[in-house]
């Protein structure tokens, strides 16, 4: 764990209780069963916005605490612990696009609203089934007005609930190609703007959303194209890697309790010294994962120049824990891991479905080494 | 059984496929109209039923040829090993759907061949042949997985009775099934010496079964709780308290069944298709065909190489098993690579259709793709059912290199 | 174990009992201490012509038994137990060349002497650190009696020893391209031909051979390009497989042995459950790659139209359990492993110089993959 | 220890950097005259030497500063950790060579410090400070590897003196040290109970060295025995049977020593450069300029994201020690993960190499290339020496994770 300062001490000890409290697994259960579409509890999503969590990383002069992205990810950490369901993650990275790209008008419009979690941003970044920002197609055309979008995104997080969607578009060039993205603003109830819901293995929320001539005005683009997008990519990517850190830290708790509870051959199991070994791997792995995720958030809060190979790193090694985690979850708990009345499938599920979000383990593995000329 | 030379074997697959060929209903030709896919497994619930497929069954048992090598006296066709393996070869060669899948054929049926009384035999034998009584297993209890000689489950003299009392856990498809074959305590004083091996019928008063809903929705188990169940005194098996090598007989031919059904690196919840095909068509191609994600693509080719190596380990054993004619001690690694071959296939199945592979339902996603996700999920049970993984391990290590446990 | 024929069985009998009494490890390590240069004990190698290992693969037409591919591969399974240094697949695979490519009276000419253990025969592929026959360079040109060669080979197995090389060379296009490539008999005394012996970590015989203007006649021509490289290739692939099974069995079976008499903390160390499940494991792996080199021989004895594809998965198996193994060997030996003295560091060194000869597992993974158009 | 402040410390490094660069000899600037690699280590065979390195070395010794937080009354120079820290960093960052590598220093020094007599400190710590005396040490036996506690060289009251006799095995240049802490049995018939840590001078009579060579064909280690060696009664340090605890203190300052070299990706016979450069250079690049072997470069990125993620756990360790002033329970696994990630980079660097990282001498090969064959033998050892991985798993599960033994 990294060294805190009193603020985000008392920060994350707000988030532990009030998570713990709140929102415990059984709450995404719920969830799941109501099927309401969005993918959390809009109640608790007030209760956040209260707490100031949705302001952590915006300006005080927009209405945010400024406390950064290491403190947004503690809390985030605790969320994960409990897949605590909410558009926290997604309305951050949209209001990083705006601190990052946005003018000063665009700002006031916006930040404030989305410090106080009245506006729920998303991010509209992927078209395909794989995460791949160069190969974006959706076309930004100039009309009268302003722009004209067409095309669709896919597996947009909280896509169903968003107000505001940071969507990344093609002004000129082919997919694939570096230069012509822009990325703009979008109000989610934009004429042309159509939603489709997905049902998620992990229950989480998100939208498959298609633009068919949606107008802006010439006043929704951000400054900066790719490199933006990039930026605003690595604060979901930290964040999320927080977030699993969080889920696999409590996958491996609950596994280490059974180890030391269950009974076979007369022993607990956890003295069989295979499982010993494996649990201590786990713990290795951990450890390591926790490092690259601390040091990828305070690496964003410094604007260091290798922030970005940081966070490929955090996203990576925490995926590859979550991964291992949650399958040694559901084996070593057994036949009751295999339950879904067990929360091992939940931890399972999620875990996936975070791997790939904003490009699992194979893609940043690719991106650090190109970082590296390698 | 007879003796036969490959001449005769030529002569009798030649009469399996004239057989087959006249004896299949017409509907289920080329897909055929749908039929109740549980009708497979038979049971009482069929009976009188002229679903196409129940016909087909019945016509197949009636030569015997649900359970070929078993004697004739017990509704068997008497068959040799090689006969057998004609008629399955046959079945599978023509496209045929499989006339009876059933535990009682798989699993009971030879036990009960080598340890039940003469009565038990003609009671119970032919009714499994011919598809009449689905049989489920009574083995696992909350408390007793990996150490299944742990189990609890009562089971006191009742004079003409005995009276069992306990909860069996994992019984696969125990609400479908007519009768169950049980593991059970018979004295408390001793562990292995103390459990017996009963048949349950499922009707009795005081049986209970609960559908177990697993992470991928499916509910393939039960929990079964019994109540005061009685049950008629000779549907004991064997002596009493000698249940527990009658057990680990059984557990031989049930490992076998489910090492079986790896082969083409399946296995419980894997989806068919090819990997490499499917990895393609969701992530693209390079300008040399090969997949654009090369850290995917050597990771896919491992596991392709890894089945390739199992498939090729399982023909060896067939030969060396049928050169020696006796077991080969390779088949100790089969269901431990198969299942982590099988997970790590699913694993690279929903990794390659990226978000598309992580639906759970309704629109947005293709049914294969659904498949796929649910597949995967279902796979993770494959190193944990009919023995878990460190169990194998523990198998080879100590019976297969000798490796001492700690004094 | 495949079902073997009652020849076979014998000649399997013959090299365990032989290996076994006449080359145990010990040859190895008195090779080394003299550093001849050969690589091998000449007088070991005539008692191996003696007994007709040469000839195992050469047919009855001219002076050999012709029992094939599987048969050879078990007797270099039972050499490869004790790391035994003989010729023998380098002369089998040059067999193999003439076997495939050659004329009559090439095969006249040569095949008998190869049969007999007379003439020792040599692979001289690769120009570079890796194994890539594509990349051939060395230049064969026209000339007034036949061909003219400029270039150079590395790592050229037994090249030390070779009285007749088979060289793959280049009559026309560039480094890369699948045609143009021709295979040559070049008689091991022939002007211009020069040889550096190289000191290899396994004690293995090598030598980079460098062509400067080497003359050789019309009819030193094989039939066949690249193609026939690769076949003859996946002979000596097969072959080296073989011996690296053999090589990981008796690894295995000493490290068991340790496994089961060496004590610590009052325990058999053979009866912790974390080393058991590694002993199992490596076990698994054993019998895989046992599948896969056995199905790769019968392949080629049976000219299977899959063949190329089981030699790539039988190389790869084999080097990664021989790779796992060797490591092992070492790490459950402890101290003693590490040193000189254990025969675990002879293994661990010949490991590494199997897996990358006649290429490594990133290599044949590839080309497997690319068999199947992957 | 005086307390500084921040600008105290400013004006600290001040002073270090103008006392380093105005003491150390001319002759080893830039790389300067060679000198004998084995004066860093210092001992009684450089007495008198007029070795440049010597004389470096006994300048920083005359200042303390080979042992900076050590005492001044023995010869330390009694600075606090930040000081210690300064200096150390201000010779790295000068690129003067280390004045003085020590076992003395990095281990007997510390727990002579916390058990030792006020005579046996005096006697000691100066001459370990001064680089007058090479300390080895004598732990590991024959048949007492990863369970050190079953050792059995003997020690016998004999008087005057102790009487030692017995083996030890990996004494790291037994035969170039001048003294031995040692750990020896004075008491047969208990385990733990039974160890006593004495100091023993290698020229007395009955102590022989045997070099011991390694796979990768160096010698660093002996085999050390002990015939009737006489031991002064003052030499035992604590109490008689009460050598494990010193023991086990001890080995916590070896294994912070050996993780320490860990930090660069390198450890014991790992060899310098960057691996995806010699990867490039040896395998070539495509169009893009990544490797042009994929399967390599999936593999080579992977080790280097783990050395980068232990570089940034050893920096929040440093950071979570500084802050709370006490061990992080994350130091259990530096030693197995370094060692672990360090193997694999050697294994990574001989594979990009190809046929050209796998000679062992003579021509065709490059200097470099010998000494990555040689440095990926040698790394095997990394996760043997000073506690094998498996004994620190365990010790992760059962100290750090709660894990029990077996009843």
């Amino acid at each position: 764990m990294a060294v805190l300062s009193e603020e985000q001490s008392m920060l994350r000890d707000a988030a532990k209780s009030w998570v713990q409290e709140q929102s415990p697994v059984g709450a995404l259960r719920k969830l799941r069963g109501d099927g309401a579409g969005l993918g959390f509890d809009p109640a608790a999503w007030r209760e956040m916005g209260q707490m100031g969590w949705a302001g952590v990383v915006i300006p005080e002069a927009h209405g945010g605490s400024e406390f950064g992205w290491l403190s947004l990810g503690l809390v985030l950490e605790e969320m994960g612990r409990t897949l605590a369901a909410s558009p926290l993650l997604a309305t951050s990275a949209a209001a990083a696009a705006l601190t990052l790209g946005g003018t000063d008008d665009q700002k006031a419009e916006w930040l404030p609203k989305l410090a106080g979690g009245e506006v729920i941003g998303a991010l509209a970044v992927d078209e395909g089934p794989h995460h791949a920002p160069g190969k974006i197609a959706l076309k930004a055309e100039r009309s009268a007005v302003g722009w004209t979008l067409t095309g669709a995104k896919t597996f947009v997080l909280d896509g169903m609930a968003a107000d505001l969607l940071v969507v990344a578009a093609r002004t000129s060039g082919q997919p694939g190609e570096a230069s012509g993205i822009t990325l703009f603003l979008v109000p989610g109830d934009a004429a042309g703007l159509k939603r489709q819901a997905l049902k998620l293995a992990d229950s989480r929320g998100a939208a498959n959303i298609s633009f068919e001539g949606v107008e802006v005005r010439q006043d929704a683009a951000l400054a900066g194209g790719l490199d933006l997008l990039d930026q605003v990519l690595d604060r979901a990517r930290a964040l999320l890697a927080a977030e699993m850190l969080g889920s696999a830290s409590q996958a491996f708790e609950t596994t280490l309790d059974y180890l030391k509870t269950r009974v076979q051959f007369g022993q607990v199991i956890g003295s069989f010294q295979a499982l010993q070994h494996r649990a201590a791997k786990m713990y290795v792995e951990l450890e390591l994962a926790r490092s690259a995720v601390e040091a990828a958030l305070a690496a964003l809060d410094a604007q260091a120049p290798n922030a970005a190979e940081l966070v490929s790193l955090a996203k990576t090694r925490a995926g590859e824990t979550f991964h291992l985690v949650s399958n040694e979850m559901v084996q070593m708990h057994g036949g009751i891991g295999m339950t879904d009345e067990h929360d091992a499938g939940l931890y399972l599920k999620r875990a996936r479905a975070a791997e790939a979000a904003f490009g699992g383990q194979a893609f940043h593995r690719d991106r650090y080494a190109r970082l590296q000329g390698f | 059984m007879a003796d036969f030379g490959a001449s005769d074997l030529d002569a009798f697959r030649t009469e399996v496929r004239e057989w087959l060929a006249a004896n299949y209903p017409p509907e289920l030709r080329d897909g055929g109209a749908p039929t109740d896919p549980e009708a497979i497994w038979g049971g009482r619930r069929f009976e009188g039923s002229d679903d196409p497929q129940i016909v087909w069954m019945r016509r197949v048992a009636e030569r015997g040829w649900t359970a070929p090598s078993w004697p004739k006296e017990y509704g068997g066709a008497g068959l040799s090993r090689e006969q057998a393996r004609i008629i399955e070869k046959e079945l599978a060669a023509g496209g045929y759907r499989v006339p009876l899948a059933s535990f009682g054929v798989w699993m009971l049926g030879p036990v009960l061949l080598e340890y039940a009384s003469e009565e038990q035999k003609r009671e119970h034998l032919p009714k499994i042949v011919r598809g009449e009584i689905r049989w489920c297993q009574g083995y696992s209890e909350p408390g007793a997985g990996s150490d299944l000689a742990s189990l609890q489950t009562r089971c006191e003299d009742a004079g003409e009775h005995w009276k069992i009392n306990g909860q069996k856990v994992w019984t696969s498809y125990a609400d479908k099934a007519d009768w169950c074959f049980c593991l059970v305590r018979t004295d408390t004083s001793k562990k292995h010496e103390g459990i017996s091996f009963v048949l349950i019928d499922m009707s009795s008063p005081g049986v209970e079964t609960r559908p177990i809903r697993l992470i991928s929705g499916e509910s393939p188990f039960c929990e079964t709780f019994f109540n005061d169940v009685l049950v008629p005194k000779n549907n004991l098996v064997g002596r009493v308290n000698g249940g527990w090598d009658i057990a680990k007989r059984l557990l031989q031919y049930e490992r076998q069944n489910i090492s079986g059904g790896f082969g083409a690196g399946g296995g419980a919840g894997g989806v068919a298709g090819d990997l490499a095909q499917v990895a393609k068509d969701y992530v693209g191609t390079d300008e040399e065909g090969r997949l654009e994600d090369a850290d995917l693509r050597a990771r896919i080719t491992r596991n392709k190489m890894d089945v390739h190596a199992l498939q090729l380990t399982m023909a060896r054993i067939a030969a060396e098993q049928k050169a020696s004619n006796g077991p080969s001690a390779v088949t100790s690694i089969v269901k431990y690579a198969a299942a982590s071959f099988a997970q790590e296939r699913s694993e690279l199945m929903v990794e390659a259709m990226g978000s598309q592979g992580l639906g759970w339902s309704g629109e947005g996603f293709s049914p294969d793709e659904l498949r796929a996700t649910r597949g995967w999920l279902r796979s993770k049970g494959n190193s944990i059912e009919g023995g878990t993984s460190e169990v194998n391990l523990n198998v080879i290590a100590k019976r297969v290199l000798g490796l001492p446990d700690p004094k």
